[in-house]
C-alpha cells in the first residue's frame, strides 16, 4: 500500500483534490453566511489531505505534509480565535468589536432575508478561519499519524 | 473561632492538641516512675516463646503490606470474592452495571418519587 | 409531509443499538462504532427537537420571505456534539492502536489486566 | 484589580486554554522557558480563583452573573417574559468554592510535574493537556448553562483521557485510557440526552431558566434519572465507580491529582443539578436518599476494596472513591431534608461541602507522595518496596499526615469535617454514622498497610534515589501546610467559605434564578 493506489485514482484525485480545497476555503470564508464554517470548511479541506494520503499512499507523499508544521498551526489557529475573544474583553469576552463598525467586516446586516453581505459581521468570519485552520490542519495530523501507526504495524 | 460546632456537639482543634499534649507530658511525668532496676542486654528483654528458642528472622525479612491484614480478608472472603467479581476488568461488565444503575434509578425516581 | 414521531423512534433505536454493541460485542473497534451509534442517536434526537413542520433552513442568506424556519439552536447543539465525537472517536481509536501494540489482541474480555 | 475580578469568571478559563494551546510553540523555545511560561499561567489561574472568591465570599455567596459577547442577555417575549439569550457564566458561593479546590490542586499538581516530568520526552503535549483539563474544570464550575455545562465535560474527559493514557509505552495505562474514554463517553452522551430532553420540555438551555420552567412532570424526571446518573458515573460512586481506581491508578501522579478534582467537579454538577435545577419540583426526599444509598455504598465498598490492594497508587485510588462517598453522604442528608430544613440539615451540607477541599487536599498529597515513592523504588507494588523511610524522611511524614488526615484522625482536616458529617448524618439515621465511622477506621487500617509496606522495614538493599527532589518536597509540603491549617483552624474555614457555598446551595435556588431572570 505504500506505492499508493492505482493510477486511475491518482489521476481522479490529482484532479479532485483542487476542486476540494476550494470548496472547503468556500465554506470556511461563507460561514457567517451559508451553512458551514470554520469546523466544516475545516474538515472538507483535511478530507482533502486524506484523499492525497489514501491515492499516494504515506511514501508518495515523504516531505510534502510536514507533521510537526501542521501541529504548530493548529496552536496558531486556537490561539488566533482566543485572542479574537480577547479582543473585546473592554466590555466582554467575545464581545464582537468589529461589528457594523464600517472597518474590516464592518457592514451592518439588514435584519431579515438578504442576498448576504461577505464583508460583515465583525469577529465571526475571521473566527471562522481561525477555527478553520486549527481544524484542517488537526484532523490532517490525525490522519497522518494514524496512518504512520498502520504503517508501522505493517512493518513490523 | 477556631472551633467548629454540630448544634450537638462541638470540636475545638487548638483545645483538642493542648490537651492531648498534656497527657502526653503527664504519661511521660508517670513513666518516669517505672522501675529503675530493669535491665538491658539481659536475659529481660528477650521474647518468651513457652521456653523454646526464639527462632532468628533471617536477614532483610520484612513483612509486607499484604501479610497484616491476610486473617481479616480471609475471614471475609465470602464478601470479597463477591466484590472482586464485580471489578472483572471487563468493559461490557463495567457498561452494563452503568445501565443497570441507569434503569434502577429510573425505577426510583419515576415510580417511587 | 408529516414525519410524525418516527425520527425519535429511529433515534431511540440508534441508541439502543449502541448499547447493545458496547455490551455484547467483543471487537474494541466495534465498541467504537457502538459509542458512535449512541452518539448518533443522540443527536438525531437534538436535530429533531427544532424540527418545524414545513420548515426551511435557518440561514437568511437568500431565504425567501415569510417562511417558516426550524429552530437554528438544536442544530448548533448538534454540530457541536458532532465535533466533540469527532474529537473522542479519534482517542478511542488511537487506544485501540496503542492496545493492540502493547496485546496483540483486539478483543474486550482478553484486555483485562487491570482488575480487582 | 476590580476589573479582573469582573472578568474573573471567564478568565479562569480562558487563561489555562491559552497556556494549553501556546505551551506547544514555546516548548520549541526550549525546556526552561516552558516551565517558566506554564508556572506563571498556573500562578496567575490560581491567583484569579483567589480574587474571584474573595469577591463572591465578599458579598456573602451571592449569584453574580458574567456575560459573554455584551451586556444585554435578555430578549422579551411576547407574552411579557423575557429570556436569556447569550453565553451566561453565573458564579455564587459554590462555584467559588469549587474554583479554589481546583486551583489548589492544580498549582500543586503542576508544580510537581516540573520535577516529575525532568527527565522524560513529550513535556509539552503533557503540560498543553493539563491546562486543558484545567481549563475543562473550571468551566464545568463557571457555567450557568447546561450544554456548556457537556461541552465542558466532555472537554474534560478528553483531557483527562489524554493524560490517562499519556505514557504509550505502558500497556496497561492504553487499556486504562480506552474503558475511561468509553464509560465518560456514555455517560456524557446521557447528560446530552438529558439536555436535550429539557431543551425540548422547555425550550432553554440556561440553568436558571430551566429551573424556573421545571414542572416535575416524566419528561423532567426521565432526563433528571439521566443526568443523576451520568454524573454520578463520572464522579465515581459506587457501583459506577469501576473506571476510577484505573483512571487514578495508571495516570502519572500529579495527574491522578488533578483527576480528583475532576471528579469532584462532576460531583459539583450534581449538586448543582439537584439542589439548583430541580429543587424541590421533584421529590428531594427520594433523591436524597438515593445519594444517600450511593453514599453507602460508596464508602463501605471504596474502603474495604483499598485493603486488598498491592499498587500503592489503586490502594490510594481505592481511598479517593470511599471519600467521594463522605461528601455524597453530607449533601444526601441535607437534600434529604431541604424541605424541612432542620438545623442538622446545614451542618450535614456544610460537612459535606467541607470535605471536598479536605479531600482534594488529602488526596492530592498521597497522589503525590506516591508519584515520589514510586520513583525512588522503581515500583509501584507495595510487595516489593519497603525500608523507604530510612533514606525518604519527609516524605514518609507527609504520607503520615496525609493518611490520617483523610482518615479522619484527630487533629487534621479530615477529622473537621467528618465529624460534621456523622454528628448530622446521626440525627437522620444512627445508621448512617456508623457505617461512615466503621470505614474511616478501616480507612486507617488501609493506610497502616500502605505505611507498614512502602516505608518500614530494613533499609532497601538498593540504593534507590534517596530523598525526594525538592521541587517535589515543596509541592507536597505546600499541602500539608493546607492540611494542617485546615485541621488547626476549621471554625475560621467554615464560617468564611464553607457556609456561604452550603448556604448557596441550600437557601440559594431562587437567588440563582433571579440572578438571571429578574435581573
Amino acid at each position: 500500500m505504500n506505492g499508493g493506489m492505482s493510477v486511475i485514482v491518482r489521476t481522479v484525485s490529482r484532479f479532485v483534490y483542487g476542486l476540494i480545497l476550494v470548496f472547503g476555503f468556500y465554506v470556511i470564508m461563507h460561514g457567517h453566511l451559508t451553512p458551514g464554517g470554520g469546523f466544516q470548511g475545516g474538515a472538507v479541506v483535511a478530507s482533502a489531505f486524506a484523499l492525497l494520503l489514501v491515492a499516494f499512499g504515506a511514501a508518495g507523499l515523504k516531505g510534502r505534509l510536514n507533521a510537526h508544521l501542521l501541529q504548530s498551526l493548529e496552536e496558531v489557529g486556537a490561539l488566533a480565535f482566543l485572542a479574537l475573544g480577547f479582543l473585546g474583553i473592554g466590555t466582554a469576552f467575545f464581545y464582537n468589536l468589529l461589528a457594523n463598525s464600517g472597518s474590516l467586516f464592518g457592514a451592518s446586516v439588514p435584519i431579515g432575508p438578504n442576498s448576504g453581505i461577505l464583508d460583515s459581521a465583525g469577529t465571526l468570519p475571521l473566527m471562522n478561519w481561525a477555527v478553520g485552520l486549527k481544524v484542517m490542519t488537526g484532523i490532517a495530523s490525525i490522519v497522518i499519524v494514524m496512518l504512520i501507526g498502520a504503517r508501522k504495524e505493517e512493518t513490523e | 473561632m477556631n472551633g467548629i460546632t454540630s448544634g450537638f456537639g462541638t470540636w475545638n482543634p487548638i483545645a483538642w492538641t493542648l490537651l492531648f499534649i498534656g497527657i502526653l507530658i503527664v504519661a511521660f511525668f508517670v513513666r518516669s516512675f517505672g522501675r529503675k532496676d530493669y535491665k538491658r542486654n539481659t536475659g529481660q528483654t528477650k521474647a518468651f516463646l513457652s521456653g523454646n528458642e526464639e527462632p532468628d528472622a533471617p536477614a532483610g525479612l520484612h513483612v509486607s503490606g499484604d501479610n497484616l491484614y491476610w486473617g481479616m480478608v480471609h475471614g471475609l472472603s465470602a464478601y470479597y470474592k463477591r466484590v472482586r467479581k464485580w471489578h472483572s476488568g471487563d468493559l461490557s461488565d463495567y457498561v452494563a452495571w452503568f445501565i443497570g444503575g441507569l434503569a434502577l434509578i429510573f425505577v426510583i425516581i419515576v415510580w417511587v418519587g | 409531509m408529516n414525519v410524525g414521531n418516527l425520527p425519535f423512534i429511529v433515534s431511540a433505536l440508534l441508541v439502543v443499538l449502541g448499547i447493545y454493541t458496547l455490551l455484547f460485542k467483543r471487537n474494541l473497534i466495534k465498541l467504537v462504532i457502538g459509542v458512535s451509534l449512541i452518539e448518533t442517536g443522540v443527536n438525531l434526537f437534538l436535530v429533531m427537537l427544532g424540527y418545524r413542520s414545513e420548515g426551511i433552513a435557518p440561514i437568511y442568506t437568500f431565504a425567501p420571505a415569510g417562511e417558516r424556519m426550524v429552530l437554528p439552536t438544536p442544530q448548533a447543539l448538534t454540530l457541536t456534539s458532532i465535533v466533540i465525537g469527532l474529537a473522542t472517536t479519534a482517542l478511542l481509536l488511537s487506544f485501540a492502536v496503542f492496545i493492540w501494540r502493547h496485546y496483540g489482541t483486539l478483543d474486550v474480555h482478553k484486555i483485562k489486566e487491570l482488575k480487582g | 484589580m476590580s476589573a479582573l475580578s469582573v472578568h474573573a469568571p471567564v478568565l479562569l478559563i480562558a487563561i489555562p486554554l491559552l497556556g494549553a494551546f501556546a505551551v506547544p510553540l514555546i516548548g520549541k523555545l526550549g525546556r526552561g522557558v516552558r516551565d517558566v511560561f506554564v508556572g506563571l499561567i498556573a500562578a496567575f489561574t490560581a491567583a484569579l480563583a483567589g480574587l474571584l472568591a474573595a469577591d463572591v465570599f465578599g458579598r456573602g455567596g451571592a449569584a453574580s452573573v458574567y456575560v459573554l459577547g455584551g451586556k444585554p442577555f435578555n430578549i422579551p417575549l411576547p407574552s411579557g417574559m423575557t429570556a436569556p439569550i447569550r453565553i451566561l457564566l453565573e458564579v455564587d458561593g459554590m462555584s467559588a468554592f469549587m474554583g479554589l479546590i481546583t486551583a489548589l490542586v492544580t498549582i500543586t499538581a503542576i508544580a510537581f510535574s516540573f520535577s516529575y516530568w525532568k527527565k522524560r520526552s513529550g513535556g509539552n503535549m503533557y503540560y498543553s493537556l493539563l491546562l486543558l483539563l484545567t481549563a475543562g474544570i473550571f468551566g464545568m464550575e463557571m457555567t450557568g448553562d447546561m450544554f456548556n455545562f457537556f461541552v465542558f465535560l466532555e472537554v474534560t474527559s478528553i483531557a483527562a483521557c489524554g493524560l490517562i493514557g499519556f505514557r504509550v509505552w505502558l500497556g496497561r495505562s492504553q487499556e486504562a485510557g480506552f474503558k475511561v474514554m468509553t464509560l465518560y463517553t456514555v455517560s456524557g452522551l446521557f447528560v446530552l440526552l438529558a439536555v436535550g430532553l429539557l431543551y425540548g420540555e422547555h425550550g432553554g438551555l440556561n440553568i436558571a431558566y430551566l429551573a424556573h420552567g421545571l414542572t416535575g412532570g416524566l419528561i423532567d424526571k426521565i432526563a433528571l434519572g439521566l443526568l443523576l446518573t451520568g454524573l454520578a458515573m463520572k464522579a465515581g460512586a459506587v457501583p459506577m465507580h469501576m473506571w476510577a481506581p484505573d483512571a487514578y491508578g495508571e495516570a502519572p501522579a500529579p495527574t491522578s491529582a488533578v483527576l480528583v478534582a475532576n471528579s469532584q467537579a462532576s460531583l459539583y454538577g450534581l449538586f448543582r443539578v439537584l439542589f439548583t435545577l430541580f429543587g424541590i419540583t421533584v421529590s428531594a426526599a427520594t433523591t436524597g436518599w438515593i445519594l444517600i444509598g450511593f453514599a453507602l455504598l460508596t464508602i463501605f465498598v471504596g474502603v474495604t476494596m483499598a485493603l486488598v490492594q498491592n499498587d500503592i497508587k489503586r490502594l490510594i485510588a481505592y481511598g479517593a472513591v470511599s471519600q467521594i462517598g463522605y461528601m455524597l453522604l453530607g449533601v444526601g442528608v441535607g437534600l434529604a431534608t431541604i424541605v424541612a430544613k432542620p438545623a442538622y440539615g446545614l451542618v450535614a451540607m456544610q460537612g459535606g461541602i467541607f470535605h471536598m477541599i479536605n479531600d482534594a487536599a488529602c488526596i492530592g498529597l498521597l497522589f503525590l507522595v506516591a508519584g515520589a515513592i514510586s520513583r525512588a523504588a522503581g515500583t509501584r507494588d507495595l510487595n516489593k518496596m519497603g525500608g523507604l523511610a530510612h533514606t525518604m524522611k519527609y516524605t514518609s511524614v507527609f504520607f503520615v499526615i496525609g493518611a490520617f488526615a483523610l482518615a479522619g484522625v484527630p487533629p487534621f482536616n479530615g477529622f473537621a469535617s467528618k465529624f460534621l458529617i456523622y454528628e448530622a448524618s446521626f440525627k437522620l439515621s444512627p445508621f448512617l454514622a456508623i457505617i461512615a465511622i466503621l470505614s474511616s477506621i478501616l480507612l486507617l487500617a488501609v493506610f497502616v498497610k500502605a505505611f507498614q509496606g512502602a516505608f518500614l522495614g530494613p533499609r532497601p538493599a538498593s540504593p534507590g534515589g534517596g530523598e525526594a527532589p525538592l521541587g517535589m518536597l515543596i509541592p507536597m509540603a505546600v499541602l500539608t501546610l493546607v492540611v494542617i491549617a485546615f485541621g488547626l483552624f476549621p471554625g475560621f474555614f467554615v464560617e468564611r467559605i464553607v457556609t456561604p457555598a452550603a448556604r448557596a446551595l441550600w437557601f440559594g435556588r431562587d437567588a440563582y434564578i433571579s440572578a438571571i431572570l429578574g435581573g
